[in-house]
């Protein structure tokens, strides 16, 4: 075991966190949020040119051979400076499907422009009643007999960067009910197709989903990505990657929400002496510093198994990295809002918006309940008990 | 001992939550049942509206326009206002400087400031923080100069809540300079629309809501005769002040509607081929919540029910902010939960993309952080209990 | 709403703290759990005198008329010194059920001599297999055609004071399969009954319960207690007054629990000082001392309604007194074992008592688990939505 | 990075498993698959055994009797141990007095002393605390007057554990009165069994069991000789002897265990139709208890590789113990809660009421309530996190 980073790890670490210091501070993403958009597309570019955007894919897919870990470092240092730019949505999600079914001519269409900063995608799953079920799916797409082309019908809501991206990985139903795990499948549909509506949230964190709705668009055959109607298992793995993505920029946030506590405590007097001196406060960020070093471990550990080959621990660890992020991140940051009082409930300081964007990380890709629903429902569970 | 409702308190609710059903405009209605929240003007066309009826202020004097409700009734009257999600009355006025002008103002004071509370036509706010007094309240250091028949008023408020909506602003400022910190302190009244010298600075809070301001005051001219109690005295005035409605700091009432909230948000949540609300795991999270509400609520009673007999809010009363206000995060967070990708949403989703009676919940969420804070934090109850109640030393 | 004692009820506190005080500190309870039986049937007797045992039930019935408040006030106070004496089994749970479901020759016959303090009594429901399923029930009693006598077959578990008991009321299946709601009676069961085989099991707590063996016990027709197959709803009240009883008890422990830390807290120096004028220590005394307050609420409310009218809002508030005294109490007794320090674990000191019988009380007539369950299952917690 | 074991690590974890097997015992091994808890002598009885192998103490340089094995083999053979749920072996000897012996006893005191440690011939215990040094250790007053080439000891120590079983026992004592509590305190390995003027007194923990003693010293004579350390040096000898085996107080192993047992307890119980480990709500607790150990394991596993590396253990390594020790009590409360209407039972309880495997579960409940107040209690913990680690001012 080694947990170390390797030194091209740090030099990314360093390159990431200066690039954060200098040129996107929260400041950045405060004037952003207010925009169109809500990210900078030149921006997006440049971090094409860094290398940031093909860090995990393979060098044959115009990437840089690296792994999640590295995109992962990534993602924890662009947290901390409340970064919006669509990494979460376009690289993991959507680049991810496309660079592990996608067929050469879908990568090199879809997915290398994508990595060099020129275009943006996103991954369609949810819908208005699918909760974290990701085989709830009511849109379907239809195929003609002898026709090369598919009709999607249907609505997909809360799509992450939906309403800007370039190209959106959509999540059908080619065949059977509605919450059958047989017969997903995914297509890459053009974000300007005909009969495609976007409509632009804003969102609690001040990103952009995309209300996206289907009435009857075409898409051809070639861009179906993967073998039609398996879909299923590939988006759990997506998904388990959105999941460590989100432990990674989480962290980001619940490292800066608990220097900030910590910096303010030893800044901030009452009664004439600095009131990280009241014992009670000492102690409670010592609960806190513990919750934020298990984040650290488990969202390391997350990254490390996204390409687990055991499948059925991927997901244990997993899960056990988001409970980590939702409950032991959600103890750091509302006792970081209870520390610094109403700083901490003031739009014009970070801290708030930190705290929405980690409330936002925590609901996606399953929440407590859900990853500990799961946990409990595999069959590891009852496997693992050694004694007799 | 004896805890149920008397059959006239029985019937005075059955009353009063016929009377608020009937007495909502219908676009008021309308949003109450669908679960909207509602912003400080709402507020005072509800007071309006209370005011009509005789009941903007039940806990005054009747002289001065209260109802002679007992403390039962009274409790009734705000736990059925909050059921029926109506709109919430500034506090500032009618429960907080209100009463303290009954307790302590002169008779001048009372027929100046009086009615007008009462009406709404006049609207408070508070000015005790200071950036640099927050729990340590006593620190602060906004000055008041004599100046003839005047003081001279410079300094800054912080936290003022709606402030740009006030006409009036209460503060405590600095009088003296003598002896300990608590001492020299006085209680002003202060016209905070027209007194030249006063900047007011709304700022947005992470709610979404521009429910707090900045107040500036530069040689701001104040009669001393809007001064409520002694020179100096000021810190007795504040003490005075939050012993005022000390029950209902724990939020109670609050919290019912909460979990009622997320008991309707999950079961208008499709799960698989049910409702959130089918699913055990999700219910025995709501249940465990509305048991401690219950307890929390007994507790209440027990004090309500000790103020009934004439008595002061024993030590049972001072954990209720305590254990009240945790509860009712709790209640918002469960809301949160309930919404699943919806919470996600904001003030400004489209209709479409987020139903209106979900629309609010993730800026009061966030809002409400604050009601571990405001009020004495919960940090500054726990040392209040275990020095006053408890009597642990000092170092 | 009022919630002052009455000038009686004031009366019946003072004389059993004053017992308590003076005949029964635990000290007397620490010698009497090494002895066979594990309580005096010399005090039994005194506290038929005292009329304790009679307190709640009816004057026709050799009572004093009062309420069930009466007697948790009763079981508050000895539960402050671990007093012994079957109360919880034989006042609360087989003569709550005598009282209510008796004849009058059986009244006579077994509940009197009890509440005079000549004989005590017993309940025998759980199962090995029950747990708090009260319908569970493999004890079987059948009668052939004709017989006046029914026959008993089965095993009953952990049946406090059942190893001693004079009379023990039995739960028994009379008709229908294990789990079936109907078809449970009620007998009366001498404790020397021929083919019943009692063995002693000394307890966590100290207190002794029964296993007992009914191998085709003989009971006559009339020692059935009630009307034949209808006893689950009489069962579910009686757990409902142990849970209430439990958490009068539990609350004489709590508070002594409490009370004791706080007094350490004022007078154990280390670093030269009260190690209660430490914020950490306060604040943590500061909230266990919520959790009292709120465990007293509860134990009112609880003993307030076991005699409501209306069953579902009983169980409701019932559930709510017996999860607040398993999560608020253990919240309190924990941190007393932490701020105790050694002192907590040291059998010869009191305060690892209280502890574990504390933690007896909480698991009986339904855990925190058991009442969640109970609590949302019920109509009531659909049927309150009151916003539209 | 890299979390995978080497494949030598993974064949060295197979062996193991199969040699823990075939090593015990039948009728131990008996014991540890029903989930028997053992005592003290079959801990003596296990640590022959490991001797005979060679493995009685694997962190221990080669030439005093060590394995060589690497941090990881030795992790691996501690988790294993556990989860067989071997007999646990004594800490005082093997992982305490031990290893300082052997990083600052004198060349005579290691012959003397570490070949009877190892082999279990000479068993020790600790005297840290005193009745009025506790959490404050720095406060002890046992004193150590020199008188020729002896110490005469006076005073008392509590809480030393297993005393009664002991032949050695390794104290904290006052040499000096000068200066700051932490200086003139010395370190010495005393004859507990022959000396005289010492009493031991064992006494009854609530958990049943006799697991503590209390020990007086009337003028018992110590050689100086028998000093570790620096005379007034011992609070270093006490803080070197405190980072020994600092990654497994957070009981990760332990916990392991218990949530297995808890696991264990539910698939034998029977609810409804069902088992307890059928229920969903039941399931859920244990599922959140499991994930919390794997984070737990991961932040130990971090520290490990950090002591691979040779680095000492970081920050990390401190949260170990604080989180660790409140899941290992929680896994215990599962088991409780598990066991329904046993968990009334006791040790005394008999075989026809209380299953074997769930006979001590109360008593060791019981007992672990200590695991947040021995080794430097949690409060004591978030002292050191705060302050050395988040440089926090003191007042």
């Amino acid at each position: 075991m080694n947990f170390d980073l390797s030194e091209e790890q740090q030099m990314i670490v360093d390159s990431v966190a200066k690039f954060v210091a200098n040129d996107s501070p929260v400041e950045r993403f405060r004037k952003l949020r207010d925009s169109e958009r809500g990210w900078d597309p030149e921006v997006w570019k440049r971090m094409g040119e860094f290398g940031w955007l093909g860090v995990a894919y393979p060098e044959e897919q115009g990437g840089f051979g690296g792994d999640f870990v590295d995109l992962a470092l990534i993602l924890e240092q662009l947290g901390k400076g409340l970064v919006p730019e669509p990494l979460l949505p376009s690289v993991v999600l959507a680049g991810g499907l496309i660079s592990r079914l996608g067929t050469e001519a879908q990568v090199k269409a879809f997915l290398e422009p994508m990595v060099e900063g020129e275009t943006s995608l996103a991954l369609a799953y949810a819908e208005r009643q699918s909760r974290y079920c990701l085989s709830d799916c009511l849109t379907t797409a239809e195929r003609e007999d002898g026709s090369d082309l598919f009709t999607l019908n249907g609505e997909k809501t809360w799509v992450l960067n939906g309403a800007f991206a370039d190209q959106i990985v959509v999540v059908a139903r080619t065949e059977g009910q509605p919450q059958d795990e047989r017969g997903l499948s995914l297509f890459i549909v053009d974000g300007n197709a005909a009969r495609l509506t976007r409509t632009v949230v804003r969102g609690m964190d001040g990103h952009r989903t995309g209300l996206l709705n289907f009435d009857g668009v075409q898409v051809s055959a070639d861009r179906l990505l993967g073998a039609q109607g398996e879909a299923l298992s590939h988006l759990e793995w997506a998904m388990d990657r959105g999941a460590a993505a989100a432990c990674a920029e989480g962290q980001g946030q619940i490292q800066e929400l608990f220097d900030h506590s910590v910096a303010y405590l030893k800044e901030r007097k009452q009664f004439g002496v600095p009131i990280g001196s009241f014992q009670a406060l000492q102690h409670r960020a010592a609960d806190m510093f513990a919750e934020v070093e298990l984040c650290k471990s488990t969202m390391i550990l997350a990254a490390i198994l996204v390409d687990s080959e055991d499948p059925e621990e991927r997901m244990a660890e997993i899960s056990a990295a988001k409970l980590q992020l939702s409950d032991g991140g959600w103890f750091v940051q509302k006792n970081a809002i209870q520390l610094l009082g109403g700083i901490g409930v003031t739009d014009e300081q970070d801290e708030g918006l930190l705290f929405k964007r980690l409330r936002v990380l925590q609901g996606l890709f399953g929440d407590a309940d859900h990853h500990v629903e799961r946990f409990q429902t595999r069959e590891g569970f009852d496997a693992h008990l050694r004694v007799p | 001992m004896d805890m149920t409702l008397s059959p006239q308190h029985l019937e005075f609710r059955d009353e009063l939550v016929t009377w608020i059903a009937a007495a909502m405009p219908p676009e008021m209605k309308r949003r109450a049942d669908a679960g909207a929240e509602f912003g400080p003007e709402d507020g005072m066309a509800w007071q309006k509206i209370l005011y009509e009826k005789g009941w903007a202020a039940p806990a005054w004097p009747v002289e001065c326009g209260g109802t002679g409700w007992d403390v039962t009734q009274r409790h009734i009257f705000t736990e059925e206002l909050m059921r029926a999600n109506a709109p919430q009355l500034s506090p500032f006025g009618l429960g907080m400087v209100g009463p303290l002008l009954v307790q302590y103002g002169s008779e001048e004071q009372k027929q100046r400031f009086l009615p007008k509370i009462l009406s709404g036509d006049e609207i408070w706010c508070q000015g005790y923080s200071e950036p640099n007094a927050g729990s340590d309240l006593a620190s602060l250091q906004l000055r008041a100069e004599k100046d003839g028949d005047d003081y001279i008023l410079n300094g800054q408020k912080t936290w003022t809540t709606y402030a740009q909506y006030a006409d009036w602003i209460f503060i405590l400022c600095r009088t003296g300079s003598e002896g300990k910190k608590q001492e020299g302190i006085s209680f002003l009244l202060v016209d905070i629309r027209n007194t030249p010298g006063i900047t007011v600075k709304p700022f947005l809070t992470t709610g979404g809501t521009y429910a707090f301001s900045e107040t500036w005051f530069e040689n701001a001219r104040v009669p001393q005769s809007n001064r409520v109690g002694p020179e100096d005295g000021g810190w007795s005035m504040a003490k005075a002040l939050l012993g005022h409605e000390r029950t209902l700091i724990g939020g109670v009432a609050e919290s019912l509607r909460w979990l009622q909230f997320a008991k309707r948000i999950a079961r208008d949540t499709p799960v698989g081929t049910g409702r959130l609300l089918d699913d055990s795991g999700f219910r025995r999270r709501i249940a465990r919540a509305e048991m401690r509400l219950r307890a929390i609520t007994m507790a209440q009673n027990r004090t309500l029910a000790a103020a009934q007999l004439g008595r002061a809010p024993g030590a049972e009363s001072s954990i209720l902010k305590l254990v009240g206000t945790e509860l009712l995060q709790q209640a918002t967070e469960l809301c949160m939960d309930a919404m699943g990708h919806d919470a996600l949403g904001w003030l400004d989703s489209p209709p479409e993309a987020l139903p209106e009676h979900e629309r609010s919940v993730a800026s009061q969420w966030n809002y409400l952080r604050a009601a571990t804070i405001y009020g004495g934090s919960n940090e500054i109850q726990r040392n209040v209990i275990s020095k006053d109640i408890l009597g642990l030393p000092t170092r």
